[in-house]
């Protein structure tokens, strides 16, 4: 079998779950290959682990950075997009007068230094936030709850539940994607020297990691949150299952194209859409051969379509 | 210090009928290396008086002389004082080191006790210059210590002892450093500022010569541990002046306290 | 300083009156405002936690601990060295001291990817540690091996002293003091240097330290936990400066001025 | 030392020697290995970036620079203060030393999101670098003042004066040299203060400093920017600590040891 | 060193005639601060004498021997140094301050030049051991020198400047801070030494008598810019024990010493 890393972004998480899956239930096995899961952290690196040649694969954020990595010739593209929705969100307090999407421009906002160099940049220009208004976000909830005249970045998938089981209240939540920042998300990054060298690979690669998330979102996930909890050991149960719940009810794996394409789906109108976008907020210069960031050659094969139920 | 009016030609009698100035009494002193430093020592300063501590390296002069000025704590026996603490910064001391601030001006080492007993800043300023010239420093005023010979650091070290003309001068081998030409003008310079303050003197010295010529009353020690074993009181005819040197009296009066220093010497050798 | 028997027993007292007094002065801070327990944890719960969780937190102490050690060892001798060489010549110094800040001031959240991408983690988490805790004895080492008696050193010259023998007999010895209190601040900060690198280049996963504790507890909003750790983290620190001041103390105590106590 | 003409061009001459030499080096480096710029960039691209980003990267380093000066004055009249403090007992030192080294230990991002809640972001970014940069100011400020000679000492009790007289004019000189050594390792840590606080509690908005461009670089893979940003933090860096070097020499030329030369 | 093999007694011709051990030609030094301590100051120390310095505090002695024992350079003028650097540590000196290491025990800094030439351990310890209890210092040997007195400390710097045996020995002050007794004892070792080794030897005092009971010749200097004034020849009827402090040509010696030293003071004065 092929020996293959793959770095995600993050600590072991159900936001990996397809991953863990398809190395959990054999299917990268069957896909002739051997993966290693490196995970990410608040810190890593794995980004720049991929350019350097140390990685194979890339769990990439959102497509920001791939237009990044046009600009400054960094060669690597991206050949999947799991997410079809990026599951960034703002929370807030209900009943303070953060009800409603124009009503955050009054909160403080926490905002982690990555998320104010990509998508507030979009709130800045789209909808005129201002960053005087931020505070730092360093994936501690504790200033948000102790100042009900703030809100707060976090996952969709995970943080409304930290939120609502140490601050006793349910969060509005106001998915970005909801507000047109519709970049995909969850991507699979590789280099483009693999690519042109050993397409065969990265299309299994590919292959067996959409079956892996059909699995998982569909069918028994148990032997992936087990990997998980090996992985991390801080993982709970409920988390995970919360997780995988809010992914099912935003759609944020199977929704969208992926209906029909399958997961994994991308689209060149989408990607120019969000693109226009990001020259818009300032994000990207309009010049940008944005769509060497890309290739359509590996997804919307329709594959495993036949295992959602 | 009210017997004591007369200027230089005094008889010995008065120092030695006033009362205590110091007392040291069975005083016991021994530091945490182990060392015995002073055993059942006995001394007594009286006010107005000129002494002379004599006695071999070693023996505990300095730790007498500490232990006076209440630097140091004996182990045993008592220490009476009786230098009123109503008259301000009355005691001078002169270290055995010149022990200087490093960092200050000489003119600033030798205000520091003026400036401490808040004396006003161009009045300090004016004695000190007056105390460095009377040590022959006129013009180094500006100097730092380091900038010094030995003997001028130490001088400098005697003009701050006597910047505020103290009621009590302890000081330990204040001339070791001096050539005797300096030496001899700052023992003149000593005997007039007692003559006109009427100051009570202890003082180690290891010249013989210049204890008789300076002291009323010389004690002499020997160590190991240190107590007193000979005690002469210094009969001086007439003023203390370049004469009394040459008199027959000085002479032999040195002879003898040659001799009582040889004999303590001998007494510290058995260790 | 001889104690009397009372004052012996004021030594021990006094510090922890005072500690007492911060950990009461900390329970009537969260009671008193209400600050709930996701903010500010109350000593007691704090305390508990430490007890509930002590298998997970313990083993991240002993990794961190182990980190801390080692960056502890490695920034001393890699400080000493660089002074050493550093005092050989003004030369040196003056073109070689710019790296030396330069390599102090240098963030580690920007060096760490690189050194991960050269280094093993391990390796890169030492490297980090090392980076934020050898200044201090550099500095401090090398301005006591620069203020040696200017005498003493006459001394060795007219002995014919070889370098290596004035270094070993003269200047270190002189630079003790100096050295064992940058030696002081840094135990502090290689314990920074372990937490700090740890994030910054540590792998993630079973063996992680404090830091990922903290990080990872602060993510989840288990604040106790998190204050559980930092309160590991703070007890290390001060244990680790005490046998670092008793280690001076004993080195120092016979001959140098601020420990050599005069009676009065 | 009295440097001959030839000596005084050497003395600019290593320095500025040394520094081609390590520029080269790097560029070696990269082009012998093929290293690609986003990973680490040559010297030269660094340098262009330098010029080309100039006016993003000027506003970022006037920020981060205010941050690190008032840093510095606030960890500098903290570490003294607390240091005339703890000199002045025993008791007092053993008491609340423990939580200067707490203070010390306790890691930035855990304490960061505490400040914010109660703190003015101004503030919350002053006290973490305050934090980062206090502890050696007051390790060596004490060492300073407790060591000193114990004759001058006695000198001053012997003069009755007061402990602040004592404080002002013996201790405080006494302590300069040390001070001095602490000022200049606070001097760059004030700087990794000012960043790492910037990172962990800073309000963001037009005016963000040079570690907000790092994380902004770093996430647009910008690299030679990020480089450009370090390479300005390490002039900065070099640049306040030979101030303070030299405000050092000032200070001790006609005094100390380290800086009064020996002809010979 | 070949004239000098007769003991004590010996006449003063021999070294008078015996070629330069360091000569200072026309030496002029002046400090950073712009002190000028020396100027156009000319001296020999010829092979195997015994050389006395006397002159007012601060006139430049502590300079002059720096720059004889090569560890400060003259501002202007030559020093010619005939002192075989074959011969291992041959110059032994003494500060005018003890400079002792402090972190070191007495044994420890009296051994240090014979650690530094590489003498074995024990040899070196045999030796440091003589030499501490020769001053008087037996049963100190591993007290730190802050546990010891002044005179204490000097002498184990005595010691350590002699442990060598060198053949060249400058010493500044090195007994001002003993007691007579000590003093005349060690100024007898240092004849008896010089005596058994030939050494050549330049030191500095501040004590005529002491001056002409050791030296060969007395140079006296006076200040500002230090300068030599005058130059005495001591002549020693037979050898120089305490019997030769009884005698007439010594007393005279010590005035005439005395009386330079009084000129050169005075020559100083008008800085
Ligand atoms: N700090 C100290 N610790 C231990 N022992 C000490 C200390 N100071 C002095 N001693 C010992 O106490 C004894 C007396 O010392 P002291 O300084 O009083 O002598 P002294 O008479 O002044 O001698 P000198 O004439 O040489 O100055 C000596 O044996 C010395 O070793
Ligand atoms: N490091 C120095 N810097 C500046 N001036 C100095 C320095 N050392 C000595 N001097 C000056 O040089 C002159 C001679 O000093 P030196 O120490 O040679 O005198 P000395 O004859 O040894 O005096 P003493 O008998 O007091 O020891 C003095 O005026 C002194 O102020
Ligand atoms: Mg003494
Ligand atoms: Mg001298």
């Amino acid at each position: 079998a092929d020996k293959v890393t793959f770095g995600t972004n993050w600590l072991a998480q159900a936001e990996h779950g397809g991953f863990y899956q398809a190395v959990a239930d054999g299917t990268y096995a069957k896909y002739g290959l051997e993966v290693t899961i490196v995970p990410g952290g608040p810190q890593s690196n794995n980004r720049m682990m991929l350019a350097a040649g140390r990685l194979d694969f890339y769990m990439g954020g959102n497509l920001l950075q791939p237009f990044s990595a046009v600009a400054e010739n960094i060669p690597v593209v991206v050949v999947a997009a799991i997410f079809q929705k990026d599951p960034q969100a703002i929370l807030s307090r209900p009943g303070q007068g953060l009800d409603t999407w124009q009503d955050l421009k009054k909160a403080r906002l926490f905002v982690a230094r990555e998320g104010l160099v990509s998508y507030f940049q979009w709130m800045k220009g789209a909808f005129g936030f201002r960053e005087d208004m931020t505070r730092p976000y360093t994936f501690n909830v504790a200033p948000f709850l102790a100042d009900p005249q703030s809100a707060m970045e976090g996952y969709i998938t995970s943080e409304p539940l930290a939120v609502e089981k140490q601050g006793g209240f349910r969060p509005n939540v106001f998915l970005l994607a909801d507000y047109g920042f519709d970049t995909y998300s969850t991507t699979i990054e590789t280099r483009t020297d693999v690519v042109a060298g050993k397409a065969d690979l990265v299309q299994r690669f590919v292959n067996a990691s959409i079956i892996g998330w059909y699995n998982y979102l569909y069918g028994d996930p148990a032997a992936a949150n087990a990997l998980i909890k090996t992985a991390n050991p801080d993982m709970t149960d409920e988390q995970l299952a919360f997780s995988l719940a809010k992914m099912k009810e935003y759609g944020i794996v199977d929704s969208g194209d992926a209906l029909k394409l399958g997961i994994g789906a991308m689209t060149d109108a989408r990607i120019k859409h969000f693109f226009e976008l990001a020259v818009k907020s300032g994000l990207a210069d309009a010049g940008l051969a944005y769509t060497r960031s890309y290739t359509l050659a590996f997804v919307n094969k329709g594959v495993g379509l036949d295992l959602r139920r | 210090m009210s017997g004591l009016t007369s200027g230089a030609s005094r008889s010995a009698a008065t120092p030695l009928a006033a009362p205590a100035a110091i007392s040291l009494i069975g005083v016991g002193k021994s530091y945490p290396s182990g060392t015995q430093a002073l055993d059942g020592l006995d001394l007594v300063v009286r006010q107005g008086e000129f002494l002379a501590l004599l006695g071999p390296s070693g023996c505990g002069k300095s730790t007498a002389l500490r232990i006076m000025a209440g630097l140091a704590a004996p182990s045993s026996g008592t220490v009476e004082r009786h230098i009123g603490a109503a008259d301000g910064a009355s005691i001078g001391f002169v270290f055995q080191e010149p022990t200087l601030m490093p960092w200050a001006r000489v003119a600033a080492n030798v205000r520091l006790p003026l400036d401490l007993a808040g004396v006003g800043r161009a009045e300090a300023r004016r004695r000190a210059e007056e105390m460095i010239e009377r040590v022959g420093l006129a013009g180094f005023g500006r100097a730092y210590p380091r900038e010094l010979s030995g003997g001028m650091r130490m001088r400098v070290s005697l003009a701050r002892a006597l910047v505020t003309r103290p009621h009590l001068l302890l000081m330990d081998e204040p001339f070791a450093a001096l050539d005797e030409i300096t030496r001899f003008r700052l023992n003149d310079d000593l005997l007039a500022l007692r003559a006109a303050f009427g100051c009570t003197i202890a003082f180690v010295t290891h010249s013989t010569y210049e204890s008789v010529y300076l002291a009323d009353r010389i004690v002499v020690m020997s160590g190991r541990p240190g107590r007193v074993t000979d005690e002469i009181v210094v009969e001086a005819p007439g003023p203390r002046t370049a004469a009394f040197r040459g008199t027959a009296g000085y002479a032999e009066q040195c002879r003898r306290a040659f001799a009582a220093v040889a004999g303590a010497a001998a007494a510290s050798e058995p260790r | 300083m001889r104690l009397g028997h009372g004052a012996r027993i004021l030594s021990w007292a006094m510090p922890v009156l005072a500690f007492a007094g911060a950990l009461l002065a900390w329970d009537l801070v969260v009671r008193l405002n209400g600050i709930p327990p996701f903010i500010l944890p109350a000593p007691a719960l704090v305390a508990a936690t430490l007890v509930s969780d002590w298998p997970i937190l313990s083993a991240s102490l002993w990794v961190t601990l182990r980190t801390t050690l080692e960056a502890l060892v490695v920034a001393t001798a890699g400080g000493v060295a660089l002074a050493v060489v550093f005092a050989q010549s003004r030369w040196i110094a003056l073109s070689f001291y710019p790296f030396a800040v330069i390599l102090q001031v240098t963030p580690i959240i920007a060096i760490a990817p690189l050194l991960l991408i050269y280094l093993s983690p391990d390796a890169a988490v030492l490297t980090c540690a090392f980076v934020v805790a050898f200044f201090p004895v550099l500095s401090n080492t090398l301005a006591g091996l620069t203020s040696v008696d200017p005498n003493l050193r006459d001394l060795f010259r007219l002995n014919r002293a070889s370098r290596l023998a004035e270094l070993l007999r003269l200047r270190i010895p002189a630079a003790l003091p100096s050295f064992l209190v940058g030696l002081r601040i840094a135990g502090g900060l290689a314990l920074i240097g372990a937490i700090v690198a740890e994030i910054a280049a540590g792998s993630s996963g079973q063996g992680s330290g404090l830091a990922y504790r903290i990080v990872e507890a602060g993510y989840r909003l288990n604040v106790p936990r998190m204050f559980a750790a930092l309160a590991l983290i703070s007890i290390a620190g001060v244990v680790i400066y005490g046998s670092l001041a008793l280690l001076s103390h004993v080195l120092l105590r016979r001959w140098h001025d601020s420990t050599v106590a005069r009676d009065g």
